[in-house]
Parts: structure tokens; C-alpha cells; sequence
């Protein structure tokens, strides 16, 4: 396809508004990224024993990840091969077999066609039943508790695919206290469904620094979990960071040895940080004051590290619509009242009834309906602070020397764009990572 | 029927009870006014101190689980808010900058099937459980419109010739929410 | 809780305001039922001669303005109806020949939320303020369907055992309509 | 207003009359929990054995023939059970493999516009016709979701200190369904 | 177009799943299948008079079947030639005139344009009001009740597009004592829109077998006219079979001589069913064992015989949704209280609210879900006892050696192919039917 | 694009049904025609002071309609050149900054880029805020009042385009005394969702005078504001006009000498009436005899003159929808129980709960669903009265001789052709009048 992308003098740097409202484009996006990139599809935690299943979705489809008899994850198409209807209809649940409710054709853990009527009278000796297993992707992979999966048998390891980010989800999805403990997903998925493209909610998980402004009403309003404070305790000092496989993160630099008293109107929570935080202070010394807050995995899988601590993965649903699944993550040896402290907060926070969330997604549904009517032959201005970046010994990646950079989102583009030419994983391969 | 936990009703008992029914029928509609004429902060006086503003998530589970099928007490919510939070969200509203809701939606609340579950007594700080189900219509900017449905279980708790609510459950039917957000109130 | 205006109530008080309640409970529910039954004729006996049927346009104002959002008096309005105009609208149903209504719209009017605002005197010509909620539901030919949501403020005028609906104000959510036309009633 | 068959009412009377409203309200408030809590057998027992639970079908006719747009006795008709078909859809339901409520659908039965029709007389045996107003929420699944609203005409038996359902006539108001099945109730 | 149809060996007998979700193939379905085949558009009793109207549909248009005044049943699309309006918009009724309510252009029972407001000031005397009638169909025919039409001058008479499904018509549709008394429609229509496509009902019509299992909810709650029965009183020994013309059956042989017990929980009905069944015998002997059950004549048009007596029209409305038009049938010599009995265990187990149809819509519509997304580029399975079929004397078609066969679905989607490729009807009938 | 007018012989003309239901004609509207004319966006009275805004539309798009610092209506996109936000959320208002939600930038009342965080940390010297204004439309016009724009910078000035329709607007559009007066809009826009394409709405408005007998309900229920009347008091005789153009109108002609006794169910209005009457007759003579009615002016802004007084400017939203936004106007010195009145029997005429409109919408509505499905390959009739016209000193364009003519839709749909064919301007314009 012809770009999208527009790059002219030092601070023009352009998008076609078109490709968040052509179904065209669209449809491509669903073959060419969805079905070639690495996805976010669960937890650990929402698996932990053999049968156990939760219903996830890639791109589009509804998809089956479930622990089988090995307990390895499997994620597979939650359809079955005779005439495609749903065999698990369950969100979550325990089983030995997914059983179709049409015709009863029956599937293990690990997806093989185990049971079907009649087959001594219908079927031929030469059917053969390993050839019709639900369909299957060609990688799992997990990482640091999260599950994850990709189509296409020739995207890399997902290590490789991480390349520079792996780092931050390494520190940011383990405990607080930098050790061995686990993390746990919040019993439950916030799932719904807004009026906007999936990339506009991804280039805002990958770093838009720009829209702080849009949150006076939460900063004012003083939702954070300390006293006095915004909507978060205060940062540290900001850096942009990301990576040439499309990846966006945001770090924050601190002072180690300054005092920290985050979560004060909790004095569990406090008191639980302050344990931890000294913790990791000794487990990483200096290297604790440089933090993963946040970011996004290309394409769609965003987390934020702390304030709140959640995922979410933005699933395609058309160039209008997007189905966010919010999950929530604390420490799994945290007191029972900070875990509960920290769940009201993270929800007061993001998803639908969160007050932060709630005004991006304002933003992200009205700049998706401007790519309609005659914003079809406009463009967005992505030039904040072009050409600014630097290398830094604790920040993997490309680090933005301004705060208020656009850095990450012609990342993100710039590897969207990448992703749409490709003939295979052979041209989105970078040799020295192999 | 409800009846008071002061055994049979006698003729000025019954005629309590039906006084009782109408000042709650009366107070969850005024409550429901408030909030349509947006007159936040006096809404946010009906609930008391200890107020547990709560909607959990809904589940699609096996027949053998559906008792399960809305999230408990330590799980994923939509809300789960407490007074200083609900108190947030109106300041939140109030700065005119809480873009969700700028211009602000407009909403009506039709509450109905309004009862009383179990035994009650009336007596100040007493606490009476009430269902009731609602259906909240919101349409704001052009054409934006969601019609969400569900339950209510309501404790209201006597003070004086009124009641506060201190713990609001509400249940809704959707799973996957079909709205782009939870700006207003149930 | 509404009140009579005749001070603190006694017994009989009582009685009889929860005899109001039901009265006007059941003035207003009947009126839904003709309507929904298409007894229009009959529905508007129901109305007095000075009724004035007025639903106001709802705008997108900041939240500085969000008071003006309904449209006022001297302004445009979806309906504006005296008596006459009333008349009018339920004799063109009647010829038949209203292809907006041929064959007729199947409608259902949920009105829920009913309560007395103020206070108020219940003698001959005295004039009530009813507020209520309303769902109207309207579907007709294949697959036309339309919810309509809002608020009503009725002000109700005793006339002997019964009212008249003398004004009637209907406060919807919607600033642009989804549905092709208002040929039913509210 | 409805009133007992006893003529004009003194004091006592207006009480009973009262009392019976909140009693028949209870009554159908406590059947929409019981559905929409899925005590589907519990549910059951509010009905006679000789209930007639019937929905006919609606049709878009002529002006002059609209009275018959609700299908007859021996017409086509969505529901038309008995006591027995109405035990083989819940028995069907409580198998766990009844596909269409599997899982089980989320539904809320909003019911309003509670009147009695007619003049009517509580002793023990005595029909009490009771109109109502429904609107049905269901969603189940991801994202289906169906609103249908319509009235009920419900013959309430009295039975003791409660009541059977003998007869239900739910009239909706759509032709043609646009939900794909009726396996909830109404 | 590409076939979407693949056969391999013994086992082997694939559909591409974009039928079931493709805008252009439902396009195409529209031209090719549904304005060229015959389809069922009413029952004589619902027009009895000349005057009578009754509104119906063909694929996706609103028509009129009305009795002219000849007696003749006529079929038009109800679409005025001026401007287009709708002229009839009542479900059924008795007129003399079809009248436009735009600008009053108003039709006769045969659809000739009569009334033309201004005729004379307006319209030159060369206006031949003759050719601005309603659109009429090219064909339409009556058969023991049912009438039929169709928008092909060149589709062959009804009786030879019938072929040898004619056999199960005539048997199915007639009174159950054989004789010549009539059959009517129970007065009313049931309509409903499923999120399904129409082709996964069309198979289901034909006689899908498999799925019998599904039904296991009502087999347990035992909803059937019969005392212990499940959903049904017990059938005879059941076979599959098709024709060539698309169609696909299932017929039950059983011993005449044997005791039946059918309706066994009304006596009336019970009774009825008796004293009609012992004429069926003494008019049709040996033959009377040999019974159709169910059909569908291609495209979309099902019917069941006997347990419910019904006739259900497929109407497409776009590749994920199906209108369902349900007609109930009862003998019209029938006593009152047995076609009370009827009419309610026919609703109760057919139609949205039938018990046993449920379950069906619910497989119908996440089968058909399953086509987009990753389903597009997968197949349906419908290998189940591939070229296993005889000839049955008294039995006509391809019939089944096995019962748990999917060689119905097989014929249906071959002959869907062929009109799908198609130039014409020429290409379509068979040399030896003519 | 093949042209979707066929003219045959005297009464044949048509036009294809598909222009009324395909998404590809659709899209090309939006750009060949849309983009091209001139639109009605608005009234000066909704606008008086500087600051003021007013949301309107053109085509699909929000547009914002001010009064900028010299006081000239601006008509600009309202969608934000950063990331597409709305930049204007409210209906009406006065402002001095169009303040972007998103990241803040911020536009002045001429649309001018004013404000840009972190533009000195962030943006190149070389970034030219003059290029980043608001797109504004190619040219204003105001007329009489209303306000018009168009985004084609070689679209004729307005009064050029409305050729001889001018003098139907200017008279139109002023005081009923004819005199220098102020007419304003009633406070409020109504705005409504129609299942109808946008071009059966201008082609009402453009004067279909054969409809008039669809309106017999609100004649019979007698809707007028006189006594005795049916739904409007008694016109002198009608003619229709037309202009190569493309706009519609109709005229009435009248003996200014024979009493008017117009309004007469309102003494207040009828006595303004009188007095207005008498200094129109003062001012025009004979020519007060000679009105306009109503009329489109093209695409599709329609107005009427009288009973009501009102504009209604149809959006398209899609072939099978369209936004209806409707004003009513009134003298601005009339006296308040004068101007009640009227609003009053204007909205009991037009909008949704006009008694009047209601019944064209059901015709609009089924007339454009007759144009899918079979519809498709079928035509329109626009026949009526061909050939028959005259020119009148007194009424500029093609009178008609005939009042039942569909020569307005014959030049409406003749120049939607042209534009349709048309690569640009150049090939729209008629010499002569440049
Ligand atoms: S669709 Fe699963 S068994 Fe047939
Ligand atoms: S559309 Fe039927 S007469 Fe004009
Ligand atoms: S979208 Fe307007 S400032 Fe970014
Ligand atoms: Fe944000
Ligand atoms: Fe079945
Ligand atoms: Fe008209």
C-alpha cells in the first residue's frame, strides 16, 4: 500500500486520517498484524491448574486458553472444526473436554478431536480425527506471568519480538519488592466496547505525554491514592523511550535514597510500599530509581506499571470500534486490605467508571469519528519533538530528550507501516536480533 | 409482603407500613430526580458516611456456577467506590473540564419494582433492605445512547425523617459493556 | 415526603394522602393504558380545556449554561399543544388516512417514578405538581422501533372524584431525534 | 380508582384497598425477582394449575380492523402454555443443556403501571384482573441484547394470604421478533 | 465464481466458510438463487376470497399475494412503479384497490395500473398506463395448498423444479387421513429475525440428522404430545434422501400393522389421529408406511409433517441474518379441541418460543458467527457418510444407507454451486425432466 | 458515471432507483456534490455578536459557524488539526478560544492556531502555526439573513449559483411588510433522523405538487391556522419554476385587491397580518401579487414562505439516511402573542410532530427502502406533465404550465447529473451569467 506517512521538514510528520476509518485498511490490519504479531491473551493466574480455561480473543476471533494435561498453556480458535460453532461458551471454568453443543463433537485440553458420533458408521477409516483439532496458533509463549500468542509460525521468539521492551515488562510485571513472589490478576475482566480505532487507544498506552492536560479534571478533583496529590502520586523525572520493533514505554528517574510516601490516605498500602520499595532498593539498588511506568507492546497490548498496575488489551472490532479487556494486578503476598485498597483504586481509575479513563476515551472516540467525511482526506500531526533521542545506560531503547515528545506514537506508526508492506516475518526481521 | 418485625399488623401498623413504603418509594425518586436535574452534591447527601457504592462485573459461567455469575466482594467491579470516591466524581463533574461528561450527558432513571426484602424494623438507625429495578437512559453530543438495565439492593438507614443509604449493590445484566463509559450514576 | 399543606399529619391525614397517591397513581396509568389501547378520544377527556402539551428541545450547552438546556417558552419545541392542536392530532388519526400512524403504531408507555412535588391542598380546582419517568416504546410496521426516554411534570387539577391534566411538560433525553417522527402521544 | 365491590368506602375499606395495592405490587415485584434471580421453580408456584400463560402475536392492520391486531383464542400465538408446558420449560432450563440459556441469560423484568381494572371483591377464590406494564431486558452471551417491552393483562387468584396467577395475556407490542428466541419469561 | 467446494477422498467434503459471511457472495446469492428459484409465498387458506391479500416476501422484497378476480392467486412486488411507496401495508385484508398513499397512483387485484391522479392534464396520451403495473413475478403455482413463485420467465414448472421431492409434498401437505379434504394455515404468521445465515437453516431443513443430540434438553424435559415421550411420539425406521434438484428429505417407514399410540396425552388428538390414521391405511395400504417427515425445497423453503405440522420460509436478510416466516397447519375437518391441542404443542416446540427450535437458533447462530474473523479462510465439515445411498421403491431419491449421514447438506451446496454458476436456467434443468 | 436518467418519449422520463440505495453513487455525492454547492449553514440572528458560534453542518461534517473579530460569519471543520477532537462541543454559545479537550491547542474565532503546549521545548522554529488553523470552507456568502458556504474556492459566487432563484430568496426571506425589517429565527434548531435518501427530501421541497393529496388527513382534521381551513389558508393559483441550476420553486399568483382574511383563528395574528399586507401591497404593487411559496434550493436547503416560515437544510448521512435540521423564522417585530402563535402552528405543521411532515416522511421513508433489493434494477417515473412550460414576467425561471408537473425533479435529478458528470466547476458554470 502507499504510506500513510507523511515525513517533511523538522516538524512535519503526518498520518492519514484515513486509516482509522477505511475498511479496506481494516481488513488488511486484521491479516497483516493481527494475525502475524505477538498478543497479549491472559494470565497465569487466571489458569492455575490443569482443565482450567478462561476465553480470550485475538483480533477478532474468540479464542480458548486453557492449561492441558502437561501444564503448558494452549490458546486455541474456540470453534469447532465440524460447523464452527462456539465449544466453550464459558468465560472461565474448569473441564476435561470441550464439548460442541451441535452436533457433540468433543475436544481435549489440548485441542484434539477426541469424541464424535457415529464415527464407526459416517466416517471412513481414513478420517482422520488429529486432523481435526481445534485450530491452533503456531506460538505460546509466557513471560514474567503473562501468556501470550501469535499465528503466524515464523514471527520470532516472543523474547526477540519484545527485543529492548522486554526489560520494562521484566521489572514491571514482577512484585514491588523486586523478588521471586508472584503477581496475581484480580479475580475478573473489565471488558466493553468504545467507538474508536484500536490505534488511537494504542499510541496513548505507548506514551502520549501531550494529553497530561486532558486529566485536569481528575488532577483537580484529587482522585490519587495520597493525600493532596493529583490523580497519582508524583512522579519522578519522565523519559520516552521505544523501540524499532514498535514498542512505546514511558520510564521515570528518581532519587533513591529520597524519601517516598506513596499511598498515604492507606496506611497499609503505605506501609506495604515502604517494605517493598526497601526491598527492591536493596535487591537493585540505583538501578530502582529507574522505572517502567508504563507502555505498549506492538500492536495493542498496554500496561501501566504502578498507579494504576493493569493491563489491557485492545482487541479490533472494526475501524469504529474497539473491545478493551482491563485486567487488574497486585502482589499476591500483599494483606488482604491493601490488595482491596489498591482494586478500588485502580478501578476508580481506569476502565469505563475509572475518571481517568473515562476522559481519553472521550478524546479517542471523537478524533476516530473526525477520520469520517472530509477528515478522510486529512492527516494527523504527530512533529512533537522530532529527531530528539538519546541512549541512556539504564533506559533500553531510543530515549526522548523532551518529555513532551511524539516519539513514540511515529514508533508505533512508522512499525504499523512496516507490518502493512511486509510480505512475511522475513521483512520484519532484524538480522542482529536473531 | 414485608411486614414490621412487630409481629401481625395491627390496623395502625398496617397503616405505618403503607406510610413507610411511600416515603421510600418518595425518597428513591427524588434520589432519581437529583441526579436527572444533576444536582450532584445534594444526591450525594442521601448516602451515608459508610456508603459502599458497588456494581460488580457479571460472568457468562456453567449452569452449575451461575450463583457466581456477578463478581464478590474482593473482585473485579465496575464500581466499587466509598464516600470519598463518589464524592470525587462529583467534584469531578463540577470542575466543567471532565470531558466525559462536557456537555453533560442527559439522563433519566426509571426505578420501579421497588419492595422491601425481609423483616424490618423502623427506628432511627435501623437499616432496611429495599430492591428495586432500574433502567438508566443516557443520550448525550448528537446521538450517543445507551440503555442500561438491572437490579438494585438498597440498605437505607432511618436518621430522623429520612434515610441515608449505606450500601448500594447494583446489578447489572450486560457482561461485556456496551457503553463507551460508566460517567453518570445508578 | 409530600405533604398536605394542613400542617403535621394526623391519622386521617394519612389516609388520606396514601389514598391521593393511589389516585393519581392509577389517573396516570389508566391514561397510558388509553392511549396504548388507542381509545384516543377518551384519552383526551383526560386533559383540561387550558392544557398546555409542551415538549422542549434539548441542546448540547457547557456546563456554565447546562440550565438552559432545555428549550424555554417562547422557543422551538418538538410539540407545543394547546387543546385545539391536541384535538387535531387525535382527529387525524381518526380518518384513517395518517399514513404515519396507517396501520397504527403498536406503543406501550411505562411511566414509573410518580411522586407530589411540594406541598399541596387537595380541594376542588386545587392543582397538583406530578412528577414522573417515562419509557415510551413504539414499534410499528416490520421492524420500525423507537425508546424514547425522559421526565414528565404534570400538573394535575381535581375536578369532582377525578383530574384534569392542565399542563404537562415532557422533559426528553435526546437533542437530535433517532426516531423519524412524533405521531405518538407522551 | 378501582374499588371494592362493597360500595362506597368507609375508613377500613380505603385501608384494605390500600393494602391490597401494596399487596398485589409485592406480589408481582417478588415474581420478577424470582425470574430474574433464576428461581425458576419457586417462580412456578405463584401459578394455578389451571393457568392459561399466553402471548399472542400482533399483525399491522387496516385502520378500521385495528382491534383484531392482536391475534384470538385459536390463532397463532408466541406462548399459549398450561401448567404442564409451562414445568417442561423450566425442567428444560434446569437441564444445563438447554443450548439457548446456556449459559443463562441475564434478564430484568421491569414492571410499572400496576392497576386493578375494574370493580373487584378479596375473598378467598375471588379473580382480580390486574393490568401491567413490562419492559424485558436480556442479555446473555457477549453482547446480545434484547429490550422488549409491551402491557399484561394478569388474573390474580386469591389463595390464602397470597395469590395464584391464573391467567396471563402478555401483548407485546413488536410483529416481527427481532430477538432470535423467547427462552425467558414474561 | 470459484467453487466453494472442496472434495477429497473417502471423507473429505469441505465448504468454505466466506459463504456464510461474504457481502458479495450474499449479493450474488440474491440474483442468482433467489430471483430465479421457486419459493413458497403462502397457503390458498389464507387467500380464500378473490380480494384477499396477504403480504409476503421473496429474498429480500416485501410482495403481495392476493386472489384476483378471476380466482387466481397473484404474486407483485409491493413497491409502487411511481415513486416506489409501499401500496399495501397491512399484513393481510380484503380491497378491491391497491392505493398509494404518496400521490395516489392506485392498482388492481391483477396489479394494472386503474387510478393516476391528473392523468388527463398531465400525462400524454402516449402514456400506456398497461406497462406501469406492479411488478408481477414470471411465475406462480398452486400445489395441494402451498403456493409457489418465482422471478424466472425461463425456471422450469413447478412440478419438474419439484422433481422427485413432488412425492413428499403431496403426502406431507394433505390431510392425515390421505383423503381430499384441506389443510389451512392456523390464522397468523409467526416472524422472527436470527442472526443466522439462511443456508445454515436450509441445511437444517433438509434433514440434518447429526444434530439430533442438541435437542437433548426437551428429550429429558419431555415436551412431546405423548405420555413419556421426549419431543416427539417415537418415529418409524428413518432415511435420508435428496434429489438432484437440491432438495433434501427424511422420509420414516414403519409397520402399518403395528400398534400407534401417538398423541397419546390428548384424547381427542389421540383419538383423531386414530380414526384418520385407519383411513390413511385403508387408502394408501402398504404405501401408507412409508411416510415423509421433513424437507426443504431449494433454497429455503422447510416443512415438517407431521410433529409440528409447520412450513417455515428462510427469507435472506444479508449474509448474518435470516427472517423466519413460521405457518402452522391443522386439518381443516379437524375437531376444534384437536387443533387447540395442535396449535399449542406446534408452538411450544417450534418458532422462538418452541423449545426444541431454540437450541437449533442458538447453534445456527454462532455456526454462523464462526465465518468471519479467522473463519474465513476455514472450512465447514460435511464428510459424514460420503456415497453411501440407494434407491428405496417407495421411497423416491437418493436414499440414505446411514441414518447419521450429511449427504442432504451435500446435495444442497452442490446444487447451490450450480445456480451460483450459472448463466441461466439452462444451465440448470435436467435434459430427462422436461 | 452512465447516466441514471433515461428520457424516452413524451411521458418517459426516469431515473434509476439505485441512485437512492448505493453506498459507491453515495460516497461520490459526498465529493462531487457536497464539496461542490453551496450550503446552507446557518441564519445571522443565530450569530449576532462577535464570539457567537453555532454548530452546523455540511455534508457528514460538524462544521462551526462564528462571528470572528471584524464581525464576518467563518465557517471552519470543526475537528482539531493535531489529533481530529472536536474542538467545539456545544450547540451554541459565545466564546474567544475554540480550546481543544485533547492536548490543548487552541484556535482563535478566525480559526488561527493560537495555542500549542510545549511549542518552544517541542516544536522546530520551522513549524508554521498558519498552517495548522482550522480548515475553513472556500467562501461564505450571506443572504437575506442566511448564511452560506461552499468548499470549492471555483464554485461561483452565491448569488451567480442561485441565479434567477434570488428573487424566490429575497423575497422569501424578508419581513412580510417587504420592507426593511429584521426577520430572526425562533430560538432552537430541530434536528431528527430520517430512513430516507437526502435527495426524496429536496426533491419535496423543490415543489411536488402531486403528493398534495397525501396530505388529506391534516386536511380533514383541519390543522390551519384560520377558521374552516384545512392545513394552510387558501393560496391564489400556483405555479411551479424551475432554474437550470437545479433549484425548484413554487409561486403563487393572486388579486392583491380581493380581501385575504388570513390567521383568522388568531385576532393578533391576523390583524399583523392585515398590516403587513397592506404595506407589502404599498410597497411591491402588483407584484405583492406574485409570491413565492417554498422551494429547494440545490442540493438540498428547502425553505417555505408562509405556513410555516421555515428553512430545512437535508444532511446526508448515508443512502438510506438523512439529518434533518429545521428553523422556523418570524418577523422580528412582531409582537411576542404574534410570533407564539405562529411557532406554535409551525411546529404542529413541520418537524417530527408536525401533523403535515409526518405524513411525507412515511412516504420519503418507504420510497427510498423500495430502491434496495429487487428495487434496484427498477426506475422512478418522473413523467408527469412534460415539455409544458412558459416563461412569466412576474416569475423568473421555467413556469409551468401545469400545477400537477414533476418538471422541478426532472431539473433537479438533470442537474444532480451534470454534477455528477462534471470534472470540476468549469464544466458546471453557464457562461452567461458569470
Ligand atoms: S458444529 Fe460442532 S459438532 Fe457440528
Ligand atoms: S409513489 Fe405511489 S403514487 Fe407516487
Ligand atoms: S487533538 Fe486537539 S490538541 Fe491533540
Ligand atoms: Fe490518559
Ligand atoms: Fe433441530
Ligand atoms: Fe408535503
Amino acid at each position: 500500500m502507499k504510506s500513510a506517512i507523511t515525513v517533511g521538514g523538522a516538524t512535519n510528520w503526518f498520518v492519514d486520517r484515513n486509516i482509522f476509518s477505511s475498511a479496506d485498511i481494516y481488513q488488511q490490519e486484521l491479516e497483516r498484524i493481527f494475525r502475524r504479531a505477538w498478543l497479549y491473551v491472559g494470565h497465569e493466574s487466571q489458569i492455575p491448574n490443569v482443565g482450567d480455561f478462561f476465553l480470550t480473543k485475538m483480533g477478532e476471533d474468540s479464542m480458548i486458553l486453557t492449561r492441558d494435561q502437561e501444564g503448558k498453556p494452549r490458546v486455541m480458535l474456540n470453534s469447532c472444526r465440524h460447523r464452527g460453532m462456539k465449544v466453550c461458551r464459558y468465560d472461565e471454568g474448569n473441564t476435561k473436554l470441550f464439548y460442541c453443543p451441535y452436533h457433540a463433537w468433543s475436544y481435549g485440553l489440548d485441542g484434539r478431536l477426541v469424541g464424535l458420533p457415529a464415527q464407526k458408521e459416517s466416517y471412513d477409516a481414513s478420517f482422520d480425527k488429529s486432523k481435526w483439532g481445534l485450530v491452533q496458533v503456531a506460538q505460546v509463549a509466557t513471560f514474567k506471568g503473562t501468556i501470550w500468542a501469535t499465528w503466524d509460525p515464523n514471527a520470532p521468539p516472543f523474547e526477540e519480538y519484545l527485543g529492548g521492551a522486554a526489560d520494562a515488562l521484566r521489572v514491571g510485571l514482577g512484585p514491588w519488592d523486586a523478588g521471586d513472589g508472584e503477581v496475581e490478576v484480580i479475580s475478573g475482566v473489565q471488558k466493553w466496547i468504545i467507538p474508536a480505532n484500536w490505534k488511537i487507544v494504542a499510541e496513548n498506552c505507548a506514551g502520549d505525554t501531550l494529553h497530561d492536560i486532558s486529566h485536569r479534571s481528575v488532577d483537580l478533583a484529587r482522585i490519587g491514592p495520597g493525600e493532596g496529590v493529583g490523580r497519582r502520586d508524583p512522579f519522578g523525572k519522565l523519559y520516552l523511550t521505544h523501540h524499532r520493533e514498535g514498542h512505546g514505554l514511558l520510564y521515570e528517574k528518581f532519587d533513591i535514597h529520597a524519601p517516598r510516601e506513596h499511598y498515604s490516605s492507606s496506611p497499609e498500602t503505605a506501609a506495604y510500599f515502604q517494605m517493598t520499595w526497601k526491598k527492591r532498593v536493596e535487591r537493585l539498588g540505583e538501578r530502582a530509581g529507574n522505572a517502567p511506568v508504563l507502555g505498549n507492546i506492538f500492536p495493542s497490548s498496554g500496561f501501566h506499571v504502578g498507579q494504576p498496575r493493569t493491563i489491557v488489551a485492545a482487541h479490533p472490532r472494526g475501524p469504529n470500534e474497539t473491545e478493551l479487556w482491563r485486567v487488574f494486578l497486585v502482589d499476591k503476598a500483599a494483606p488482604p486490605a491493601v490488595k482491596d485498597f489498591l482494586r478500588r483504586y485502580y478501578i476508580s481509575y481506569a476502565g469505563p467508571a475509572g475518571m481517568t479513563e473515562q476522559d481519553d476515551m472521550e478524546n479517542w472516540a471523537y478524533a476516530t469519528e473526525a477520520c469520517g467525511g472530509t477528515g478522510r482526506s486529512l492527516q494527523f500531526h504527530y512533529g512533537a519533538a522530532m529527531g530528539q533521542s538519546h541512549q541512556d545506560p539504564l533506559i533500553p531503547g531510543n530515549v526522548s530528550d523532551q518529555f513532551w515528545s511524539e516519539q513514540n506514537a511515529r514508533q508505533l506508526y512508522t512499525r504499523w507501516q512496516q507490518f502493512m508492506d511486509a510480505k512475511s516475518w522475513d521483512d520484519l526481521r532484524f538480522e542482529d536480533a536473531r | 409482603m414485608s411486614t414490621p418485625m412487630t409481629g401481625p399488623m395491627n390496623g395502625q401498623d398496617k397503616l405505618a407500613h403503607l406510610l413507610l413504603m411511600r416515603e421510600i418509594e418518595d425518597f428513591l425518586y427524588r434520589e432519581a430526580d437529583l441526579l436527572d436535574e444533576r444536582e450532584f452534591n445534594a444526591w450525594l447527601e442521601l448516602f451515608s458516611d459508610d456508603i459502599r457504592y458497588w456494581m460488580p462485573i457479571r460472568k457468562n459461567l456453567s449452569f452449575k456456577n451461575r450463583e457466581r455469575d456477578i463478581s464478590g466482594d474482593h473482585e473485579t467491579a465496575w464500581f466499587d467506590d466509598n464516600r470519598k470516591t463518589l464524592q470525587s466524581r462529583v467534584n469531578q463533574i463540577m470542575t466543567g473540564v471532565h470531558w466525559a461528561e462536557e456537555p453533560l450527558s442527559r439522563v433519566s432513571h426509571l426505578i420501579s419494582n421497588i419492595r422491601i426484602e425481609g423483616e424490618y424494623r423502623d427506628v432511627e438507625g435501623a437499616e432496611i433492605l429495599v430492591k428495586s429495578h432500574f433502567l438508566v437512559h443516557r443520550n448525550r453530543m448528537e446521538t450517543e445512547t445507551a440503555f442500561l438495565a438491572g437490579r438494585r439492593h438498597d440498605t437505607l438507614r432511618r436518621v430522623g425523617s429520612s434515610f441515608k443509604i449505606c450500601k448500594r449493590k447494583i446489578i447489572i445484566d450486560q457482561t461485556t459493556l456496551t457503553v463507551k463509559n460508566l460517567s453518570f450514576f445508578f
